[in-house]
């Protein structure tokens, strides 16, 4: 997480004082008294007396601090406000006295009790905490945690405890980290000798992130001319970088928009591209699959919380067989008479879109829903100073499979030469034998059932609300027709190239402009290619 | 014999019905007392000239989409921008009457602290040039627009997601303050118009007439057009393109002429709006309300004209009357209303009365050929 | 090749047109000249590129290479559709295409020559002349009956035959006519033949046509294409007895 | 097998066949002849039930086709080549021939070879998609489709339209092959006289809707029927 | 019939804005209901008149002219954006009726017809800003917003403010977004490099709608803690956190003057209420929700106070009625037609509530004209002795129409 912030009063205190907890004997006898008077400030509900508690707990070297501060980092630390006695639950619910880490009496137990509220300085303040507990935590992920976080900080009363932890570590990985902290101090501590400044300046431009930039930035302007260039020379190694990394973040950012696009479209370009309809109630599908979603992972942790991690998962087919089914249900009772009109299609479908927004409205309700996002796929990934989230890694790789397996479907099994048949020339097709109706029932129901999957992905990063096709539509459209109508593969490039050019076109524009620029390019991109990206060419179009 | 006479049964009845309305509707609101029978209520009669103000937009939008199978999804556009410079006339003529008091500068300008007024509002404080530049700029946008598209072939589906493409391009683009539009917020809080007050009940009566005159001329206008021989050759177009090109017809050109000479219908019947909803914002630019003025000419029967305006007048007032009668619900009623008009009456409202009546009318052209047969290489064939 | 003279004098001249599909060699290095007031009559294999020689000579594909001029000033290849139609080059395609949404008599009146322009067409009002010329074509293709049906009513060989009404309403220089007997009984064929016939004596006419009764009815100059370039040329008798021409197209 | 008995056909108001009447019997060939108009394309359109009839009855091997789909049709084995060849233009040659699967169980889902003996070219155009190809290569892929579902009962509106000579004698061959298995009984509309005089087994001539004259084969040698198709 | 007093509820429900505008109808539903079960008023019952705008500007003009004209309704009760209230603000001055708005809002307004009952931008934007910098320490300030008029003009209205407080250029970020704004891939990276320079960091979004819950997803995923960028939000409240897990955005803020969690009999009462009207025990409240129920029975009482609906004497009837807000105070009518209102300052929980970590000591008097407008720091409304609504201190004059 490359962030920095500043270090207030308290932290800076708690680190100091961190220190001296494992630079002298790290099992000291507490005195029993500070840590009542410590514990005692959690019980007034005040921010500053928390405030004051945290940095009693750290003072008095309470035995018990560790658990202290991860409960209270994790709302699990209460109080009784009555016999104002702190407790704590433990990770597994157990309910225990903050003094001795003892089971609670029984008494307490059944006592309505307040959790100790923190504010986001006393969020911090935890955090700092518990993390120079944790940088002699057994577990290594703790320990890198905490290192990383104070190779952001660059607090240079964390100098001895990092240095005492450097010399008690052992894992090689752990050591580097914990190195790369410690340059990070030194390289700003006007007081170390130049030449381990100078190379602490140059240990910190390897680490190449944003972090390590503002460490090198932000020097004190009387640095000696040594330190000084060795910083610059690694301002200028990371700028370059940072200037290759923001091309190629934007670029991962424009396929992961692409990829939202190509979901979007991909039903379009069945029910559109492939069978002519102009589906205005397409962006509906794709809500009923949100919706869908929504209903499944709640319908899941009412009655199978075993399966809530799986519930994405297990929504993708509930999605596309309730979005299909709805599909099928408008083909044969609308859009089947409407075959050879197809700009009939577009009041009749625009009047189902209307219908099934009101329907969703009236069921639901007009606010948005919650659909969560399981733990897999929370958080990010970083390589190399580019970032992505696990969310939208999952939908660029969904969206390509979803794409893969229609163009497999219709390209490779006889289902697919039918209904190409049936919507290139429907009567003959009949003539061929093939059962028109039902072919057309299942292309719609296709189309349909994909936008429903759609909304299982969306569901992700969009509000799940009565609107959420509206917002989709237009786009969905601007890529089956950007990428050539009929064609999947038009499709897959449309989308991917209206998602990078606008996220290339971003940093450039800012997001209106960048939106409206990308609009007018697609408009003249279009003077040029007038039947899209993929334009099918030859007599067999133009007949 | 000529296959289209100027004006059929139809094409009367409509003219009748709309000029008798240009004198009855504000006669009788400005005439009779309040109580009588007959008294138009004061705030029927903006709300009748927006609907009429609608039907002129239906009826440009018919004669692209209906006869030239031009299927522009971004009419609205057209419309907005003319209303835009209505909107900029009667902005101007606030005068100092703001609640800043500027004199020059509309409100808007004066709270992001614009110091002087842009170029592109010079003049607007002129009615005549407000007028001509409702006609021009609409007219110039679809012209550039067209001359664009057609030369390059740009038809059916590509054409239409374009138009609506450069309709969300311009929502944005008013939307954002930069601009020098007033942003999301748009122009309203107008004062008078032409040195009247816009809210004066004489003023709004005067504006519908206006409003019903120009759909009546419009309709001539449009009629015209169509019962000529380019109506014929704009139609061959729809049906044929290619084979209109192999007889020696610049394509080009026809859709441009009709093209541009319904976007400035369509200018002139933004202006018309703007005074009597008394606002003008870029949402009018949402590629929905383009979408919602096809369904209109759908729903009327494409490729008759008077269908057009029917159908705009007729969603129009179901929509006003269903969200005040079932406000929760309305959509139901609406899109319910909608499909059963394509599946009841596919050639909507006029094709069915006059299927009903029995007349083949010669002037309705039975709807060809998809405008997205060229553009949807997938031409499904009907289903016999 | 006299220099700085035109190079040729003919109405149509095609040198050395060749036109590629994804690879494939739809014509392949063609060359062709058409006389004024010549009619030529084109056979061949299917798939040899006849139509596809239309398409190059009406402005509908562009050749990849070679030339192509009309009346020798004229380059074909640089000019659209529209501009080679005004030029006087009218054609009847291979599967009957006409306007289904008008009239027959409409369907006629828009081929009218005129001028083409949208402001002149707008103004414009039908003449006397317009209208007896309209009548006597729709006499001469037999439709007279049918001038107020909509052309999307007519049967197949209808269409066939109100396509040539819009080709004669055109008056071109040279017309193009891609089987203009297929599906017409064999008394309707003699009869377009002579229909051919008589404008050939005012005009230039390319006609390509498989029916050989047909072809020997009209009496003219014969060329056989094959694969894309000329195979054989010369009076029927002698292109027909040629044993390539038997072996591709006219079979034993 | 066949029996189209007193059928009426209507578009819209326009009656286009008037009490016809025709019957087709395996391993025999019967010619619709008439001119331009006279309806021999939708008497065709209502046997493989494109349009619906509005009087009178169809049946195939007695059972009747009322009420049945276009694919209900093909199903029973009626194999249809329609005017103006209406191949899929964007599918390729073989999946445009592969439609033809359709109604065939799995095990006879194969393309006969005899249609590649047939027309040579589609075989080498294999790939080329079915819109692209000239109209007479079109035209061989029409037959060539209906051939793979196999019929029994093959319906041909004016094949040789658009045929080089060579091939239109390769598909005289083949219909006369066809009719000498025995199996399959062929409707045939043609204009092309000579082709329809050497090929009948029976026909019938038809004018404005209604048919005018049948009969045997021998009777087409005459000028008799020659003349009625002129105008 | 005349033996009902007809009110009318003036929000969108289908389209865009149903979202948000939808519970305003039903509460409105609720507080007539209520007030029918004391007794209604002037002894006679209320009767609610509920259309649907649908969004769409020009209709809210139309349908504000049915309501008044055709359904004779006294006072109405709604819209939510500023646009929405200037399409229909020449109606209400026209038909001379009385219109509640109850959303924060831009300010830069006072109309004679209109009364004001959610926040100025001086009691939210304001002390919100003041809270973090006091409370956080926040330096370096990332002004976010959708593009439009009310985050313009409360970005510019910070941007002079925060000038004033010594921020230099340089640290402030201004960005805007189109409306309905899904993708915050970018934004949201560029907020983490703009606050990673060592600077205490923090993001005041004026995001609206439908933007809010991509962008908050976003944040949650690329990991923007509030404990390292906290977000401080004018429209986010516990309607929209109802459809994001609000796991990852624990720490995040609002500004807003009222909150569900705030603990007082009164609210607790209200919520009952609401949730037992909705027969939703999981239905939320906010705080246009709470504007309403202040606005509706500031109405009530200025009308028992005048004796009649009459428009003319209820709105000179309303300032200085008082009414007790549901956060413990007691919010009064002001002469320029806005409330006093108290600031409160949430922190998001994890179960979608607010955790009220600040609260102004008084109540804050709602400001039409802003004190950081070059425009508008001369100009004053006053309806009660001005007469005016915008007065200019300096040439002492009314501006506008009201001369
Ligand atoms: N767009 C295309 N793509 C691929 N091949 C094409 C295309 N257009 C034409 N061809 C091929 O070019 C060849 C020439 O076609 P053309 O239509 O000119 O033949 P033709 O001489 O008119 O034949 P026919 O007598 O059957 O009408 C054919 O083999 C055809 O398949
Ligand atoms: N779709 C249609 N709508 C209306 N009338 C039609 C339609 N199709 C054919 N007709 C009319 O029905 C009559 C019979 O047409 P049909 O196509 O059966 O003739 P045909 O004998 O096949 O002629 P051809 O030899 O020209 O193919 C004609 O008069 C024709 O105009
Ligand atoms: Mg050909
Ligand atoms: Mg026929």
């Amino acid at each position: 997480m490359p962030f920095t912030f500043i270090v207030s009063k308290a932290l800076r205190f708690v680190l100091t004082l961190a220190f001296l907890v494992f630079g002298a004997i790290a099992a000291s006898p507490a005195r029993a008294d500070a840590v009542d008077d410590a514990l005692a400030g959690f019980t007034t509900d005040k921010y500053d007396d928390t405030d004051k508690a945290i940095q009693g707990v750290i003072l008095s070297g309470a035995a018990m601090g560790g658990a202290i501060f991860d409960a209270l980092g994790a709302g699990r630390l209460v109080f009784d406000p009555q016999s104002k006695t702190v407790l704590y639950k433990d990770a597994s619910g157990a309910l225990k006295l903050a003094k001795t880490g003892e089971p609670a009496p029984a008494e307490l137990a059944g006592k309505p009790l307040k959790t100790v509220r923190l504010n986001n300085r006393l969020r911090r303040a935890v955090e700092a905490a518990s993390g120079a507990f944790e940088l002699r935590s057994p577990d290594r992920a703790k320990r890198i945690g905490a290192a990383k976080a104070i190779f952001k900080t660059r607090e240079p009363t964390a100098l001895p405890s990092i240095e005492a932890a450097l010399a008690a570590e052992s894992d090689p990985k752990v050591k580097e980290i914990l190195t790369q902290a410690r340059a990070a101090i030194v390289v700003g501590k006007a007081d170390a000798p130049e030449a381990d400044r100078a190379a602490a300046a140059a240990t910190v431009a390897a680490v190449g992130d944003a972090d390590a930039l503002a460490a090198l930035t932000n020097l004190p302007a009387d640095s000696p001319p040594a330190v000084s260039a060795a910083a610059a020379a690694g301002v200028a190694a990371i700028e370059r970088w940072q200037s290759v990394a923001n091309v190629v973040q934007n670029l991962v950012y424009g396929l992961s928009l692409g990829s939202v696009l190509l979901l979007a479209a991909i039903g379009l370009a069945i029910t559109f591209g492939v069978m002519g309809v102009i589906n205005m109630a397409h962006g509906e599908m794709v809500m009923i699959g949100a919706y869908a979603t929504f209903l499944t992972q709640a319908f899941i942790a009412d009655h199978v919380p075993a399966l809530n991690h799986a519930s994405l998962v297990i929504a993708i087919p509930v999605a596309f067989l309730v979005a299909g089914g709805v599909g099928v249900l408008i083909e044969r009772t609308v859009i089947r008479f409407l075959y050879g009109r197809p700009l009939e299609t577009l009041l009749a479908t625009w009047g189902v879109s209307l219908i099934l927004q009101q329907l969703v409205r009236t069921l639901f309700g007009p606010s948005n829903r919650e659909v969560s996002t399981p733990e897999w796929l929370q958080g990010s990934v970083e390589i190399l100073g580019v970032s992505l989230t696990w969310n939208r890694i999952a939908i660029i790789l969904f969206a390509l499979a979803v794409f893969a397996a229609l163009q497999l479907l219709l390209r490779r099994t006889s289902l697919g030469l039918q209904v190409r048949a049936v919507t290139q020339n429907r009567r003959m097709a009949g003539s061929m034998g093939i059962r028109t109706a039902r072919v057309d029932a299942l292309t719609f129901g296709l189309g349909s059932g994909v936008a429903g999957i759609a909304g299982v992905a969306l569901s992700q990063i969009d509000n799940v609300s009565p609107n959420l096709g509206q917002s989709y539509i237009i786009d969905s459209f601007l890529v089956v027709v950007f990428g050539g109508v009929g064609n999947l593969y038009g499709t897959l490039v449309g989308a991917m190239s209206i998602g990078v050019a606008n996220k290339l076109l971003e940093p450039w524009a800012g997001a209106v402009l960048g939106k409206i620029v990308l609009l007018v390019a697609i408009i003249l991109f279009i003077q040029k290619r007038p039947r899209g990206l993929f334009a099918l060419k030859g007599r067999a179009v133009e007949a | 014999m000529s296959r289209y006479r100027f004006l059929d049964g139809a094409g009367l009845l409509f003219l009748a019905v709309v000029l008798s309305m240009a004198v009855l509707i504000p006669a009788s609101n400005l005439l009779l007392p309040p109580d009588s029978a007959l008294h138009v209520p004061d705030y029927l009669v903006p709300l009748l000239g927006k609907y009429l103000a609608f039907a002129m937009l239906a009826l440009a939008l018919d004669l692209v989409w209906g006869y030239c199978g031009i299927l522009s999804l971004g009419h609205g556009a057209f419309f907005a921008l003319g209303g835009y410079a209505m909107g900029m006339y009667l902005m101007r003529q606030i005068g100092s009457r703001g609640v800043y008091g500027n004199p020059i500068l509309p409100d808007f300008m004066v709270f992001l602290n614009w110091q002087e007024l842009p170029w592109f509002w010079l003049g607007f404080d002129h009615f005549w040039f407000a007028t001509m530049m409702a006609v021009a700029v609409p007219g110039l946008l679809a012209f550039c627009f067209g001359w664009l598209a057609f030369r390059s072939r740009v038809t059916g589906v590509y054409l239409s997601i374009i138009t609506q493409a450069m309709t969300f391009a311009l929502m944005l683009a008013f939307f954002r303050n930069d601009m020098g539009f007033g942003g999301n917020n748009g122009l309203t809080d107008f004062k008078e118009i032409l040195s009247f007050s816009v809210q004066a009940q004489s003023t709004r009566a005067a504006l519908f007439a206006a409003t019903a005159l120009a759909l009546a001329g419009s309709y001539l206008l449009c009629r015209w057009v169509v019962t000529s021989k380019l109506g014929k050759v704009v139609v061959a177009i729809r049906d044929a393109e290619s084979r209109t090109r192999f007889l020696g017809y610049r394509v080009e050109n026809y859709k441009l002429t009709v093209f541009t000479l319904s976007a400035m219908l369509a200018g002139v019947a933004g202006a018309l709006y703007v005074p009597q909803v008394g606002i003008i914002n870029p949402s009018e630019f949402t590629p929905a309300n383009s979408i919602e003025a096809v369904i209109w000419v759908a729903v009327g029967g494409r490729g008759t004209l008077v269908g057009a305006a029917l159908g705009a007048f007729a969603v129009n007032a179901g929509k006003t009357w269903f969200t005040g009668v079932l406000p929760s619900l309305w959509l139901f009623a609406l899109g319910g209303l909608f499909v059963a008009t394509t599946l009841l009456i596919p050639k909507g409202i006029v094709g069915a009365a006059s299927d009903l009546l029995g007349i083949r009318r010669k002037s309705d052209l039975p709807a060809g050929p998809s405008a997205l047969a060229s553009g949807a290489p997938a031409e499904p064939t009907p289903a016999e | 090749m006299t220099i700085g003279g035109p190079v040729t004098n003919a109405l149509l001249y095609l040198n050395n047109v060749s036109v590629a599909f994804d690879g494939f060699r739809a014509l392949n290095g063609l060359s062709l000249s058409i006389d004024h007031a010549e009619m030529r009559a084109i056979i061949g294999p299917n798939g040899a590129g006849k139509t596809t020689m239309m398409d190059v000579i009406t402005g509908k594909t562009r050749p990849d290479a070679g030339e192509a001029l009309f009346e020798a000033t004229h380059d074909l290849t640089r000019l659209d559709e529209a501009a080679i139609a005004q030029l006087g080059v009218g054609r009847k395609f291979q599967t009957p295409t006409v306007f289904d949404m008008h009239t027959v008599e409409d369907n006629i009146l828009l081929a009218l020559k005129t001028d083409r322009r949208p402001f002149p067409v707008l103004f414009s009002r039908r003449t006397r002349q317009e209208k007896e010329r309209i009548d006597a074509l729709l006499e001469r293709v037999r439709l007279t009956g049918s001038r107020d049906r909509l052309a999307s009513e007519l049967s197949h060989g209808q269409k066939q035959w109100l396509e040539i009404g819009m080709l004669l309403a055109q008056e071109p220089k040279l017309l193009l006519v891609d089987e203009p007997a297929a599906g017409m009984t064999d008394q309707e064929t003699a009869d377009t033949a002579d229909l051919l016939r008589e404008i050939a004596k005012t005009r230039s006419v390319v006609v390509v046509e498989h029916d050989m009764v047909f072809v020997r009815d009209l009496g003219v100059k014969v060329t056989c294409l094959h694969e894309g370039s000329v195979l054989a040329e010369g009076s029927l008798d002698a292109v027909s007895s040629n044993e390539r021409v038997i072996e591709v197209y006219l079979g034993r | 097998m066949l029996n189209v008995e007193d059928v009426s056909l209507y578009y819209g108001s326009a009656r286009a066949l008037k009490g016809v009447s025709v019957t087709a019997a395996p391993g025999e060939v019967t010619c619709v002849l008439g001119r331009n108009g006279v309806g021999k394309t939708s008497l065709l359109r209502a046997i493989v039930g494109h349009r619906p009839i509005s009087g009178g009855s169809i049946s195939l091997n007695g059972a009747s086709l009322a009420g049945l789909r276009p694919y209900e049709r093909a199903a029973l084995g009626i194999g249809y080549v329609p005017q103006g060849r209406e191949i899929f233009p964007l599918l390729t040659v073989r999946e445009n021939l592969e439609t033809g699967f359709a109604p065939l169980k799995r095990g006879e889902r194969t393309i006969p070879d005899d249609i590649f003996e047939l027309f040579p070219v589609l075989k080498s155009m294999m790939h080329r998609r079915g819109g692209d190809l000239s109209g007479g290569q079109q035209q061989q892929l029409a037959i060539g489709r209906a051939l793979v579902t196999r019929p029994k009962l093959l319906v041909l509106d004016e094949p040789t339209e658009g045929i080089q000579p060579s091939i239109i004698k390769d598909i005289g061959r083949a219909i006369r092959y066809l009719r000498s298995k025995g199996t399959m009984a062929i409707v045939l509309v043609e204009q092309y006289f000579d082709f329809a005089q050497e090929l009948a087994d029976r026909f019938i001539v038809m004018e404005r809707g209604e048919v005018i004259e049948s009969g045997d084969a021998k009777a087409l040698e005459g000028n008799d029927v020659r003349q009625r198709l002129a105008f | 019939a005349d033996d009902t007093i007809k009110v009318g509820v003036l929000h969108s429900l289908s389209g865009t804005m149903a979202i948000s505008e939808t519970t305003l109808k039903d509460a409105m539903l609720m507080l007539i209901d209520e007030q029918n079960k004391k007794g209604g008023l002037l002894g006679k019952k209320l009767e609610p008149v509920v259309v649907d705008p649908a969004s769409n500007w020009p209709l809210f003009a139309e349908k504000a002219k049915e309501l008044i004209a055709q359904d004779k309704v006294v006072v109405v009760f709604g819209c939510w954006t500023s646009v929405s209230r200037k399409s229909v603000l020449p109606v209400f001055k026209e038909l001379n009726s009385i219109l509640f708005y109850p959303v924060q809002y831009e300010g830069e307004e006072s109309e004679r017809n209109v009364f004001y009952t959610g926040a100025a931008p001086n009691q939210q934007a304001i002390p919100a800003v003041d809270y973090l910098m006091k409370e956080e320490g926040v330096k370096r300030w990332v002004l976010a917003g959708t593009d439009y008029v009310y985050p313009r003009t409360t970005n510019k209205i910070l941007e002079a403010y925060l000038k004033s407080k010594g921020v230099a250029d340089e640290d402030i970020m201004i960005n805007y977004t189109p409306f309905g704004h899904s993708d915050w891939q970018t934004i949201v990276s560029d907020i983490k490099k703009f606050g990673s320079t060592g600077k205490k960091t923090a993001v005041v979004s004026t995001i609206n709608g439908d933007a809010n819950v991509p962008f908050y997803k976003e944040l949650g995923n690329q990991g923007v803690k509030a404990t390292d960028i906290p977000v401080i939000a004018f429209s986010v409240g516990e309607e929209e956190l109802a459809g994001i897990d609000t796991a990852p955005l624990i720490g995040h803020l609002a500004a807003w003057n009222y909150f569900m969690s705030v603990d007082t009999p009164e609210n607790k009462a209200f919520i009952e209420k609401w949730q037992a009207f909705t027969k939703n025990p999981k239905r939320v409240t906010n705080d246009p929700m709470e504007a309403h129920y202040i606005g509706f029975n500031m109405w009530v009482k200025a009308v028992e106070k005048a004796g009649t609906t009459d428009a003319d004497k209820v709105i000179d009837a309303l300032p200085g009625i008082e009414q007790a807000n549901l956060t413990g105070g007691v919010s009064k009518m002001l002469p320029n037609h806005h409330i006093t209102k108290p600031v409160l300052i949430g922190e998001i929980k994890d179960d979608g509530q607010f955790d009220v970590v600040s609260r102004t000591d008084d109540l804050v008097p709602g400001d039409a004209w802003s004190d950081f407008l070059p425009g508008s720091k001369d100009l004053e409304a006053d309806w009660v002795t001005l007469k005016c609504g915008n007065y200019n201190t300096k040439t002492k004059k009314c501006g506008g129409q009201g001369t």
